[in-house]
């Protein structure tokens, strides 16, 4: 059954006003296109959970989607803080709930498992535990020594972006993995969108690469540069230079309006707004390519 | 070449020098991963540099410009998820160094990457502890560069964010946690290390640097160890691998 | 550094009497020919450790190496029974300890991540918890139900067989996982076999292909054929005729002795057993390629 | 063709027709396998097949003779690590049905196959749990397919290596397991299912079979559900489909 349809479909049929979501992918694969569509049918009230808010929940916070914010690590990877949350933070705009990385994924690998809780061995640093009761301590049955543990997080919706999926849901990932299983898995609903829709004979020579198989997906949107500003392995490159300048933009309210009114609500899509970043932008960012060894799986 | 240098590169010169071939590196962006570079192209050709994304054995033919850059994976040996990362390699102990950075560390090497003042008031909201928690708990030995200010060495951190000796030696001992803890903090001035109690003490100057210098950017009252040394100035060629090649642009000078 | 030795050397070097060994392998891969040598070398007092014995440790068993095993399904797969373990365990000779497939992988698991447990949900089957005390039962502190825990199997040694492995222990995988990269993780030193040992830049074209970096393994043997009369996806078939005989072989102990005389003790190591299982075998092996869609991971 | 039919085929076709589309079935190797591969040829062309093995969506070109053959991996959708199949497939809900086996089955559903006898001392060793002590607990369905003998079918096993309904299905209830627990039993003379009580009670007679016949097989006092229905008998399609499609050999006739 094919589950293709637009990403604009998508964000309204299965993203409400409320919900917590989880928009994956650690620096890679962050699906930009997807917070830009929820900002563009101004969802509210979302309590938006990832290890890094990178620059898209900065973006999304400010054009208020967001009630509360669930994070590990909130900086503009490789360039300093978020500045739009941290100004909410600091001005008591914003609900929040902070974990390590560890903690973070923890709770994301017991929503995708299953399971009530996961311990971790203690870490002597006690003041994430002391603010966030979530964190609880256990006893090891087997040596008597305390251990910490974590709940499952169950998102609403995740949305992981990836290079390859057929329409059915199947997705294939390289380069960075992130927490971009666990966080499918553990989702009640779950959005894939996609450099490339494939035939499934594509994605079935290769079965060791799906991370993500159709029955948990719900939707498969093609959305080709959807990373953007972020990246997709072998496809398009970082662009640091965006990240450089979102430090500035973020250190006011009124840029960051502005930035939102061109480049949100003033394309009607990722197409658009790929078009307008221009060519001199697709010929920076683009990559040479640098295949794989093949594999054989045989004809059995 | 211009044999001067700037504080950064001391920093960095004097870092890659603590690394030993064969360490198993978890290595951050920024400062860390050109001394890891750096140590590799000179006295750690087996320096193998793993990344909280998820990459093992990078090789990046560029400077990498964020912790999760593509060119980290591009000619790498492996790549894992985060939870494993988190657990097979960093938990289970299978990593020998981590570097830790913060805006706040305290006499016994404790930091504060999360907040100055009230928590849920926060004067100052920072990025958080990402994975520096659990990689000052577990790693073997962690490092620290940073530069030598009073605000940034206060006598006690105002967030507890990842583990250092806690109130001493002792107390991280009997805390159960595998690690060793800070083993050095470099600064532009000179070289903190761990005294038997886990106090952060002077241990050496680089060269020009005087125990006043450290002792007014320091929030607490520094001890001076017996053998302080003055390091050995960067070398030429150190200088020129990291300007030529690591970082041709100087991003980080 | 090069890990390259001879399988021989592997074993006598890395493999002690006493020992818990780990011949990882679902069906799929399982290390035959380091068996074979550990039966040659005479290894005594083993546990041997397996999610499924296979006919692997009804022949290590039969040969006198294991004090213990530790199973979670002792068949011979798609046939029937193992019927060497099965007459020790009937009459008392061997001791073992037994779990599901899911209680042995997440001691694994454990064992992988450094935890001094891992929780597992009810199953409502008491009668493995009863009769093995590894078993224990866990208050979730969230929601005040019972959990089952187990704790970590950390193995003295694990084997695992790879199709391409560089020189320096970076192996990589394709076809069924099943338990490979949980117990190299988990155990203390690590012996990895592969078909090919390949120039490192072929690991290095695709890193998402790689289960264990080089810095966990000990020791990297070049065994072409190593898994035979289990497979290699890609490489060659699953020889379901001798699973098959095997079931007729353990009728009884006298053929076990002959065919361990003939096939193990009576060949040098695993070439000279290939070359002897003879042309009309390796033609029925045989496979034809099926290969994987080609990725691109880009230059940067 | 020839429209007669062995004990085998029977059960086979019977416990393909529980099947419904969409289903997402763990699925073990012999006549299990066949009975999905029969469900999709059918009357369930979108029935997801997934192996305890790691293999997800199989399309086996071939009858799979393991649960490991590598004729599941080449064309499936994906392959993933066993802890992942128990703990993201199995433990989290994504499993629809699975099929249950063993040497034992008493009159709630429950199963042994791990001894006959004396755990310590067993007069016969059986296999032992593999994957369905956690299949029975969490997968929504549970099916068994059984010849229909005595020794089959005690009043109680003799070691409970995955539940039915315990002792009644309150306390397979109380237990908190999410799974529904065993809805049929299928054998060579007809079908049981569970009561409102959990306990396993003739509801179809496959024809030529009687009360009498399932009685004198049955360890326990076997009840007759009022509805007793006749199954329908396997169609000309569904043998031809069995015979020459997916076991041409015979091997499991």
């Amino acid at each position: 059954m094919s589950k293709l349809c637009t990403l604009s479909d998508a964000v309204s049929r299965l993203i409400h006003n409320g919900d917590t979501v989880y928009l994956a992918g650690f620096t890679h694969l962050i699906p930009f296109a997807v917070g830009h569509e929820i900002i563009r049918q101004g969802k509210k009230n979302l309590t938006l959970a990832r290890a890094t808010p990178d620059l898209i929940y900065d973006q999304m916070a400010a054009a208020g989607c967001a009630r509360k914010i669930i994070f590990s690590y909130m900086g503009n990877p490789g360039v300093g803080s978020l500045k739009v949350l941290r100004r909410m933070l600091e001005a008591g705009q914003l609900e929040w709930e902070e974990y390590s990385h560890f903690g973070m994924i923890t709770r994301l690998q017991a929503g995708a498992a299953g399971l009530p809780f996961l311990p971790m061995n203690l870490t002597a640093a006690p003041d994430l535990e002391r603010v966030n009761p979530n964190y609880k301590r256990l006893t090891d049955p087997y040596t008597g020594r305390e251990v910490m543990a974590l709940p499952p997080l169950n998102p609403d919706v995740a949305v992981v972006h990836v290079q390859r999926a057929d329409e059915h849901g199947n997705a294939q990932i390289w380069g960075i993995l992130g927490e971009q299983k666990e966080a499918a898995f553990a989702a009640e609903r779950v959005i894939v969108t996609a450099e490339e829709i494939v035939p499934e004979e594509v994605i079935r020579s290769d079965p060791n690469r799906t991370i993500i198989p159709e029955f948990i997906v719900d939707a498969v949107c093609h959305v080709p540069y959807c990373a953007h500003p972020s990246y997709t392995q072998g496809y398009y490159d970082r662009d640091n230079a965006f990240y450089l300048e979102w430090d500035r933009i973020s250190e006011s309210d009124e840029a960051v309006q502005d930035y939102l009114k061109e480049w949100v609500y003033g394309v009607r899509d990722r197409a658009e707004y790929w078009e307008k970043l221009g060519e001199e932008t697709h010929r920076r960012l683009a990559v040479s390519p640098r295949y794989a060894a093949p594999v054989n799986y045989g004809e059995y | 070449m211009d044999t001067a240098y700037t504080s950064s590169e001391l920093m960095i010169i004097n870092a890659a020098r603590l690394l030993r071939d064969g360490d198993v590196v978890f290595v951050g962006v920024g400062i860390p991963n050109l001394a890891c570079n750096l140590a590799r192209r000179t006295h750690a050709p087996n320096l193998y540099m793993i990344y909280e994304a998820g990459v093992i054995g990078a090789r990046p033919n560029r400077l990498p410009l964020s912790i999760g850059d593509p060119t980290l994976v591009s000619g790498a040996a492996a790549v894992c998820s985060m939870y494993d990362i988190f657990t097979l390699y960093l938990q289970r102990g299978n990593v020998d160094v981590g570097f830790l950075g913060g805006a706040q560390i305290d006499r016994f090497g404790n930091i504060n990457a999360t907040v100055i003042g009230d928590y849920a008031h926060p004067k100052v909201r920072l990025p958080g502890s990402g994975g520096s928690m659990e990689i000052a708990a577990w790693a073997n030995r962690c490092y620290i560069m940073t530069p030598h200010q009073k605000r940034r060495f206060p006598e006690r951190v105002d967030f507890h964010t990842s583990a250092g000796f806690l109130s001493g030696k002792g107390e991280r001992q009997a805390s159960g946690v595998r690690g060793k803890g800070p083993q050095a903090v470099v600064t532009n001035l000179g070289i903190l290390e761990p005294d038997e109690n886990g106090e952060l003490i002077l241990t050496a100057l680089h060269a020009g640097a005087t125990v006043e210098m450290a002792r007014e950017n320091t929030g607490w009252a520094l001890k001076v160890a017996p053998s302080l040394r003055i390091t050995e100035p960067p070398t030429a060629e150190e200088l020129r691998i990291l300007r030529e090649e690591l970082d041709p642009q100087g991003i980080y000078r």
